[in-house]
């Protein structure tokens, strides 16, 4: 196991290199100019050859990937060059934020749509499933960015119960330990601040946890179907056992290694795919971190924030393949 | 006769996943582990064995399907080991194959006149011609020609097998593998593509290679016999002189175990213990020697040679069985 | 022996299915009975209709598209067709046990198998974890899987295929049933291994005073291990004897068929008697006898007249028109 | 014994069945017609009333577009800034936009772009996506190798951000985020396709097409690819879907059509500041591309559910 | 207290946390949360150029004198006096003894040296090298030295005169900042400012707030509320709803659309800040085709209504119609601008034989900016509005930085740009956006590339003479010139809306773009 795990770690190595360099090279085409991005339209040509020159920018490519990636290897992630600040700092900040509403779309979308899942694929047919798997396809069509706008005309601006964007009322004292707010709060014991926060996700964590939750819902069915017919359902059922009993053990569990696959690749998604929600939630996590930095041409930002990314991706990917190992004994990890 | 086809220490060893991150030693499964066989124009030869033991992995081996870790394949005094591109497509016009699936081994987007046709199209035969041998192939095998339009799944199993069998006859080769083609038909279909087969062996002056694992079919289709077990063959000889008189005890296990549809014949059983050993851990020494009822020593750590065991050519590969010298010694081993 | 009453006794059973493409007739009129201790063996082509029988009995039939439509299965008298679901799954594995065709896929793959044995147990019994334990570890035993201590904590795939028959057979046994109905249960397995589960069941017969219902489309397994024999085609029985009767006075055209083109063992090669055409689709059955189209002797009136299923003989039943005096009186 | 049961089938066959060629088979139920596999499926779909609704949102679609000059009842470009954020309305059906233009025209001229965003888009995914998983899964080895670790990349890098970087790179404009919204669907077909390759390929009718001499290029063309084909279809129909949806996530940061082009996911984020005094700006587009995605998901299950091999009998 | 807010907070915050960190206290500050749409890059003033840092590092910093509230004339701050010498090229300052650092060290002469001989060494100092016209090899400019003549006189040496010397000292990127601080935190200064000014910095969340707390020892008037949040939220209609929802107290960056419902609301009120900047759109008139012909410019400036145009700012904007704004000294009103009419533009373009007009791009930029806050609904405006004569304009959106670089590049036909003053000096206007020195390819102010060397000789003479008058006279002939040549097509001039609570009071924003907030305060 320890050796697979560490087999499936070294093969990570070639993707992480290749998405670096894809970034990099993606990154200096576009056009623009990072010196020009910070100095704003009011600096000077020598200010800007000086900040170019100071940033390195002037150097080859080649030499600027190789500094890049001799920085990353020795667990430098550089700095902003729009904020100085150390990219490292940042991503302490702003990563939790976008892993705690992940992860608070992601239950909403596992507890919903796997609930919903097996209750339509055991009553197939019934007019549960037909309302939620109409609803599960309404979820996937769904443009994020618009449901999200929609929530917030209609719990914000109508009947102004939801807060419309960030993580907390300005004002609310919580005190940060590990910027995952609701942990926070929970450490803190700070029970008001709790509520707050719970809130605060609310409709970020639908708009988010909605694609999710369909395609959950969608996937657990057909796979609950799918195991249904299978032979040791049958065998299940003519040694008497009772009805849930073959539906949430002997069913949902070969049912929920699918199901688990999907859930890795869209907790994976979401973490750098929430830059729609980000941005219209005010949510100041890393998807819109990178977004602006791409804005921004804040080459390093944008490197080293992209690599973690995907290193959280595969990483979440592999974990994922770990917990299917758990879930099935038959697949073997040497 | 004239030996058609021959193949030489034949063997084919599949690369398993490493087990070991960094060992140069790559575990491999032994499906066919050095065997040697002749084949007779004109003759059926039955290759029988348990499931897995490398029986279809022999006949693909025999066919150039698979390339052979070892060993050298002589067809019509050719060795045709080494042969490449134009020539071994070349080569194909001479041996053919019929599959064990009827479902599996038609292309389901394919009309049967295609899928029969194909094989001429590709070696560059007329339209004209290709449409009576078409005509006549559908005859011979029993179909219609009004069938000729439709597709795979329009037809039963016994109708697909015959046009698998179609198929494998267009090109009028002189060799044809029969890879288990009535394993998956019920009984009494099996017994009209048996009939049919005979027949088409008559007619078209066939050599058959026999793959089953039914011994009885086996028997009453082959001309001669061999036994497999685990990538070794394990005795060969004369139909009836097999059946009647096995020399080696798996023979002579394989054949008490066949339950008879005959109330009347009370016979000596031989139940052998265990399961068949995996291919990719094959046992050291004679290979049956861990389900063998006779075994000794020797049989743990030396491996029995094929010798000559009777007057009429028949050989076995065991320590307890007495070699007979005699003019035909080496006539199927060479 | 004569004198016992049946243990399980099938009247007149009907088990369709009603899907868009039609009414498929899988079963259409099975009789037959059985009492402790006796081996029944049911054969007949694919599709004939075999496994849906021994559904039909436990109760489990895909329900839709499938439903009983008639009949009546008797249960040490009492009728199974009419108990509720919840009835019914008090007497699955504990009165009526069943083993199927495919061991690879029939035990859960994600469970260990000691999770899997004691379940069954546990579903049943009122008896402690420990004490289903054991005795799951009694019926490995019973059932020759060497080292049965640590085998317990597998999970079926490190089991072989014959393996996994034995454990399934252990899992059917558990409660002691009265009735075992056995799907194929070496048509998966190879001769050698097939040689083994057939040897296990004559012991468990031995040792156990059990019914045992044995599915099969091999006659020679039928001849093994059946006391009575009971031949279905497409959907109906056509012949139901004693194993002896039938294969040395089978009757219906359909069982000679068989018979005759299955390859034997014999010195003397014979051409096979292969019957010729497939078995008809079930949900567009021809009229008259459903055999017919396939008989080599069939006469004008088994184009339009359905035989009956009548006792020819004593103890023997033939669904045949060849076998009915009437008819033969009717027939030029 | 033998000879015993034998001789009962000779008595029996005293009044023998002329039987015509012993050897000819007929089908037993004659099939009332033959019907290619495709229209077989079509019926299939047909039958099923969500895929139908599906087909029928689908043709709605490229009906409009197609009359789009007759059903809009005004120019979708012409402006009266006077005339701005009136509500729906008998002049305006869905009311008007920031400058003044008719929502309800600016919808329906825009199924013309979303037809095109999704068609060129999915169009470059599929061509792509389907030769590099067709090539990786046919000939594996080190070819597959590197086109999966390519795939790898493709899929570790966040789709939206590859998305926004490429139009970064090749500049804000329709063209473009096709052009992107094409690549980052890439691995999507690449994977489905390459793991139906890899299966057909192992198929014994794969075998026999090499065992009768066919060329590689002969096996995958007309072998391999035409039984991997369901799944590419679907693929294809749900891509488009999701083609649309990303477009228009990609024009609602602003990197996608260039104004004045009535792109929904354009006219949505235009219309954001409008949320509260005019919602209805945000309101229609938003429900278009809904209803336009949601066909195309209804269809592509039914094509998925028609199409699956298992359900055929 | 900001009641008001949402009651179920009060109530959870009473009932549960009631004796940890004194809710009950904080109820009795007094804190303004003000929302804005980006977070501040630095709190270096010196090395930063954006508007949000600036906002913030205008609370910690003082400069040595300080705009007027509502005009950008002068009044003293750390200095109280100042003289220059009659050729104008040394300027000395009389320095406050009272005033204090807020990390207690006082404020003397040498570190106001210490400061400006800082933003002589690098580069990384926009505003200074900007304002004073530093280069690579002279990164003084023409500050060639700052002394120390006493404890609390400081004399500065130009090395030629320069008129709005005294307003540049007066802008916030020249506030004093604690040379003990800066020493201390080196590299990390920026997120540890401390200056003099009357608020002292307090915490930093990174793309979420910064808080300032009252400075009780201000040497001006202290602060009357307690303790100012900068808190970002990114979009402007989300800012809007927190606004209404009550959880911040003021904001910048308003919707036009959200304007006409804050002042429906009785509880909003809506602020303008006085305009000093201006919308146009520049013509490249190095490219050559038809923006190189003045009579095509002109036919532009004719074909748009501006009127119309003008509508869409939904009451925050005038029609531009010179370089500078109306607020501005040295605004030509005489020019008279050239009003709508489509046939006489079609005239125009007739005569430079563009009768059946072309096809031209428009460059513009996604994000709103103060002075133009919708770019892309004016461009298409524009767009319309040019079809009349036959132009048809592709419009090319981009986000902000590409935008900056391909109109640097003149890559542009047309292009949407704009200035906030810095100084309220028309040079910061005149010869930055339209002199030819500024028209350098790949680093342009002047993005029409127009070289007028009339204009240029206006506007270097103005920039030398320290009289007034007669720089207003030379800034009204060049603008009489740039408007015959019409490099541009002038705008607006915006009033960017500021939208409070109507409980905040005093709040008067200033021109530049921001203020200190000492003198507003919150009411009930
Ligand atoms: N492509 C392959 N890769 C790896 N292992 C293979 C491959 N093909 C066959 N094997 C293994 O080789 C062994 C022999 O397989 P083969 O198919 O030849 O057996 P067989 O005798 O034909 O069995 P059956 O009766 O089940 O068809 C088996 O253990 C099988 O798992
Ligand atoms: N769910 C179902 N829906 C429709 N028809 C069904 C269904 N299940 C079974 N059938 C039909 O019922 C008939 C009898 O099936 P059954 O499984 O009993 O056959 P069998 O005799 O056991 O065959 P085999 O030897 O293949 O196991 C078949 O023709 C089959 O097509
Ligand atoms: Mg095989
Ligand atoms: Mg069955």
């Amino acid at each position: 196991m320890l050796k697979y795990i560490v087999r499936r770690l070294l093969m990570l190595i070639p993707v992480l290199i290749g998405v670096s360099i894809l970034t990099f090279s993606l990154i200096h085409l576009i056009p623009g100019d990072p010196a020009r991005s910070m100095l704003g339209e009011k600096a000077t040509e020598d200010q800007l050859e000086a900040l170019r020159q100071e940033l390195g920018l002037n150097d080859p490519y080649i030499l600027q990937y190789g500094r890049f990636l001799s920085d990353i290897v020795r667990g430098d992630l550089g700095e902003s060059i729009q904020s100085k600040e150390s990219i490292a700092t940042e991503l302490l900040q702003k990563l939790p934020a976008t892993v705690e509403l992940t992860i608070f779309a992601m239950i909403l979308a596992i507890v919903i749509g796997v609930l919903a899942g097996v209750i339509a694929a055991v009553k197939q047919y019934s007019w549960f499933d037909n309302i939620s798997m109409t609803g599960a396809l309404f979820g996937v069509s769904m443009p994020i960015f618009w449901l999200g706008l929609m929530m917030i005309l209609l719990f914000s601006v109508t009947l102004n119960f939801l807060p419309p964007s960030g993580r907390l009322t300005t004002g609310m004292e919580l005190h940060t330990i590990t910027n995952f707010y609701l942990l926070d709060s929970i450490l803190t014991w700070n029970w008001a601040a709790f509520k707050d926060v719970f809130i605060h996700l609310l409709m970020p964590g639908i708009a988010l946890g909605t694609i999710p939750m369909a395609i959950i819902a969608r996937m657990t069915r057909s796979s609950m179907l799918e195991v249904m017919k299978q032979d040791y359902i049958r065998t299940a059922n003519a040694k008497g056992l009772k009805k849930p009993i073959i539906i949430f053990q002997h069913a949902l569990k070969n049912a929920s290694l699918p199901v688990l696959t999907v859930i890795g690749l869209q907790f994976g998604l979401l973490l750098g795919g929430a830059v729609l929600t980000e941005t219209i939630f005010s949510w100041p996590g890393i998807g819109r971190y990178v977004y602006l930095a791409v804005l921004g041409r804040d080459y390093p930002v944008v490197q080293s924030t992209i690599l973690i990314i995907a290193l959280i991706f595969v990483l979440v990917n592999l974990i994922t393949d770990i917990l299917y190992k758990y879930a099935d004994p038959r697949i073997k990890y040497e | 006769m004239s030996t058609l086809l021959e193949l030489k220490n034949i063997k084919k060893h599949f690369p398993l996943k490493s087990e070991k991150l960094l060992s140069r030693e790559k575990p491999v499964l032994k499906a066919v582990d050095g065997i040697s066989l002749s084949v007779k124009s004109g003759e059926t030869l039955g290759l029988v064995g348990e499931s897995g033991c490398g029986k279809s992995t022999a006949g693909r081996l025999a066919l150039r399907l698979l390339e052979p870790t070892a060993g050298q394949i002589i067809f019509k005094g050719e060795d045709i080991t080494e042969l490449r591109g134009e020539k071994l497509r070349k080569l194909r016009k001479d041996m053919q194959i019929i599959f064990q699936d009827p479902y599996a081994s038609l292309n389901p987007r394919k009309t049967i006149e295609k899928t029969i046709t194909e094989p001429m199209k590709i070696f560059g035969i007329p339209k004209e011609k290709r449409k009576k041998t078409l005509d006549r192939l559908l005859n011979v095998v029993g179909l219609s020609s009004y069938h000729k339009h439709r597709y795979p799944h329009e037809f039963s199993g016994g109708q697909r097998q015959r046009i698998g069998i179609a198929r494998a006859l267009a090109l009028e080769p002189e060799l044809v593998i029969c890879d288990e083609p009535v394993s998956a038909l019920d009984v009494s279909i099996q017994a009209q593509v048996i009939n049919l087969m005979e027949d088409l062996q008559k007619e078209f002056d066939l050599t058959y290679v026999f793959i089953a694992h039914d011994l009885s079919v086996v028997h009453h289709i082959s001309d001669r016999v061999a036994v497999m077990y685990l990538g070794s063959i394990v005795e060969v000889g004369d139909a009836h002189e097999v059946y009647q008189n096995p020399k080696h005890p798996y023979t002579q296990a394989l054949l008490s175990a066949v339950p008879e549809a005959n109330p009347q014949q009370e016979k000596q059983r031989i139940i052998l213990k265990g399961d068949l050993p995996s291919p990719a851990n094959p046992p050291e020494g004679c290979k049956f020697h861990t389900r063998c009822p006779f075994a000794e020593e020797i049989c743990r750590v030396q491996k029995p040679a094929l010798k000559k065991v009777s007057e009429n050519g028949q050989i076995a590969a065991c320590h307890f069985v007495k070699e007979v010298v005699g003019p035909e010694a080496t006539a199927n081993l060479s | 022996m004569e004198s016992e009453s049946p243990l399980l006794e099938v009247k007149n059973l009907h088990t369709h299915f009603f899907t868009k493409a039609g009414v498929v007739k899988a079963v259409d009129g099975v009789n037959f009975d059985i009492k402790p201790g006796e081996t029944l063996g049911i054969v007949g082509e694919s599709g004939s209709g075999k496994s849906i029988t021994a559904m039909s009995i436990l109760g489990l039939v895909p329900s839709p598209p499938g439903k009983i439509v008639d009949g009546e299965i008797l249960f040490k008298g009492e009728n199974l067709v009419h108990k509720s679901e919840k009835q019914m799954r008090k007497i699955r594995g504990k009165e009526i046990s069943m083993v199927f065709q495919d061991p690879m896929t029939s035990l859960n793959p994600v469970f260990t198998v000691e999770k899997q044995m004691i379940e069954t147990i546990l579903a049943h019994e009122s008896i402690s974890k420990n004490q289903a334990r054991n005795r799951a570890l009694e019926l490995l035993n019973l059932v020759g899987i060497p080292d049965p201590k640590n085998r317990l904590k597998n999970y079926p795939h490190e089991f072989s295929g014959g393996m996994r028959q034995r454990v399934m057979i252990a899992m059917a046994l558990s409660c002691n049933p009265s009735v075992l109905i056995a799907d194929e249960p070496t048509t998966a397995l190879d001769v050698t291994i097939q040689a083994q589960i057939l040897e296990l069941f004559k012991k468990m017969q031995q040792e156990m005073d059990m019914a045992v219902i044995m599915i099969t489309h091999d006659l020679g397994v039928v001849t093994e291990v059946c006391d009575r024999v009971m031949v279905m085609y497409a959907g109906k029985p056509v012949e139901y004897t004693e194993t002896k009767k039938l294969f040395d006075h089978g009757k219906h055209p359909y069982t000679l068929g068989l018979m005759n083109s299955i390859p034997k063992i014999t010195p003397e090669k014979i051409k096979l008697e292969a019957i010729e055409g497939f078995p008809p689709n079930l949900s567009d059955l021809p009229k008259g006898c459903s055999f017919a189209p396939r008989c080599k002797h069939a006469m004008d009136s088994c184009l339009t007249i359905d035989p009956n299923f009548k006792e020819v003989e004593d103890d023997h039943f033939v669904r045949c028109l060849l076998y009915e005096e009437t008819e033969k009186a009717v027939t030029p | 014994m033998q000879e015993d049961y034998r001789k009962d089938v000779r008595l029996l066959s005293l009044q023998p069945n002329p039987t015509p060629n012993p050897n000819t088979v007929e089908i037993t139920k004659p099939i009332k017609k033959p019907r290619g596999l495709w229209l077989d499926a079509f019926l299939r779909i047909v039958k099923s009333k969500t895929s139908l609704i599906g087909l029928c949102i689908i043709l709605i679609l490229f009906i409009t577009a197609l009359l789009a000059p007759f059903i809009a009842t005004h120019d979708p470009t012409t402006q009266l800034i006077t005339n701005r954020y009136q509500p729906p309305s008998g002049e305006h059906l869905l009311g008007t936009d920031e400058l003044g233009r008719d929502i309800f025209s600016r919808i329906v001229y825009g199924t013309r772009i979303s037809i095109q965003i999704g068609v060129i888009a999915v169009g470059i995914s599929m061509i792509i996506g389907v030769t590099l998983g067709a090539v990786a899964g046919y000939f594996g080895r080190w070819i597959d190798q590197i086109i999966m670790r390519i795939i790898d990349v493709m899929m570790a890098f966040p789709s939206i951000l590859l998305a926004i970087a490429l139009v970064a790179v090749l500049g804000p404009n329709l063209r473009n985020a096709m052009i992107a919204v094409g690549i980052v669907g890439i691995p999507q077909f690449a994977r489905i396709v390459r793991s139906a390759v890899l299966s057909v390929k192992e198929t014994e009718f794969v075998e026999a097409a090499r065992s009768i001499g066919g060329k590689h290029g002969r096996i995958l063309m007309s072998h391999v690819l035409p039984n991997s084909l369901a799944p590419i279809i679907v693929q294809t129909t749900l891509g488009i879907g999701t083609a649309i949806l990303d477009a228009a996530g990609l024009s609602f940061l602003g990197l996608g059509a260039q104004p004045p082009t009535p792109e929904w996911g354009a006219m949505l984020s235009d219309g954001r500041n409008a949320l509260q005094i005019a919602p209805w700006v945000i309101t229609f587009p938003g429900l278009a591309i809904f209803f336009v995605v949601l066909g195309f998901n209804l269809f592509g299950d039914g094509l998925r559910d028609a199409l699956d091999p298992r359900l055929k009998e | 207290e900001d009641s008001g807010n949402d009651t179920t907070d009060d109530d959870g915050e009473t009932t549960d946390s009631g004796d940890d960190n004194g809710v009950e206290e904080t109820g009795e500050k007094k804190t303004l949360v003000f929302g804005r749409g980006a977070d501040s890059i630095q709190l270096d003033p010196s090395k930063v150029t954006d508007g949000e840092s600036i906002y913030v590092t205008n609370q910690i910093y003082d400069t040595l004198v300080r705009y007027e509230e509502e005009s950008t004339d002068v009044k003293p701050a750390l200095a109280t006096e100042w003289e220059p010498s009659d050729d104008g090229t040394v300027w000395t300052f009389t320095l406050r003894d009272d005033v204090k650092f807020h990390d207690g060290t006082d404020f003397t002469a040498e570190d106001v040296v210490f400061n400006f001989e800082r933003w002589a060494t690098s580069a990384e100092y926009i505003y200074y090298g900007y304002m004073f016209g530093a280069s690579e090899d002279d990164l003084g400019g023409i500050i060639e030295k700052v002394e120390a003549i006493g404890d609390y006189e400081v004399q500065f040496t130009l090395s030629e005169p320069n008129a709005p010397f005294l307003q540049t000292l007066a802008m916030p990127p020249f506030g004093i900042a604690s040379p003990t601080a800066v020493e201390e935190h080196g590299e990390d200064y920026f997120k540890n400012p401390v200056g003099t000014g009357p608020f002292v910095f307090e915490e930093w969340i990174p793309d979420d707030t910064i808080t300032v707390t009252k400075n009780e020892d201000y040497f001006g008037e202290v602060a009357k509320v307690d303790e100012v949040v900068f808190r970002v939220i990114p979009d402007n209609g989300a800012r809007f709803l927190e606004l209404q929802s009550g959880t911040i107290d003021l904001m910048m960056g308003l919707n036009p659309q959200d304007i006409q419902i804050a002042e429906g609301e009785e509880n909003l009120q809506i602020i303008r800040r006085p305009s000093m900047n201006v919308a146009y759109m520049a013509f490249n008139t190095d490219k050559e085709g038809p923006m190189s012909d003045k009579l095509v410019r002109q036919a532009i400036n004719l074909a748009i209504d501006k009127d119309e145009l003008i509508t869409l700012y939904e009451g925050i904007g005038k029609a531009a119609k010179n370089p500078i704004p109306p607020s501005l000294w040295g605004y030509n009103d005489d020019v008279e601008d050239y009003g709508y009419d489509v046939e006489e533009a079609k005239a125009l373009l007739a005569e430079a034989g563009y009768a059946d007009g072309f096809e031209i791009t428009l460059n513009t930029f996604s994000n709103p900016r103060p002075y133009m806050p919708q770019p892309k609904v004016t461009a298409q405006a524009i767009q319309e509005m040019l079809k009349a004569v036959n132009i048809n304009v592709e419009i090319v959106e981009s986000d902000w930085d590409t935008h900056l670089s391909v109109t640097e590049n003149g890559e542009h036909d047309m292009a949407f740009l704009g200035w906030t003053g810095d100084n309220g000096d028309p040079d910061n206007f005149m010869y930055v956006l339209l002199d030819k020195d500024n028209a350098k390819v790949g680093s342009a102010g002047n993005i029409a590339f127009y070289k007028s060397d009339e204009v240029h000789d206006l506007l270097k003479a103005a920039q030398v003479e320290m009289d007034q008058d007669k720089r207003t006279e030379l800034y009204l002939d060049a603008q009489e010139l740039i408007h015959e040549d019409a490099p541009w097509f002038p705008i607006a001039h915006t009033t960017p809306p500021l939208a409070a609570k109507s409980g905040v009071v005093d709040y008067v924003p200033h021109p530049t773009g921001s203020e200190p907030f000492n003198l507003l305060d919150i009411q009930e």
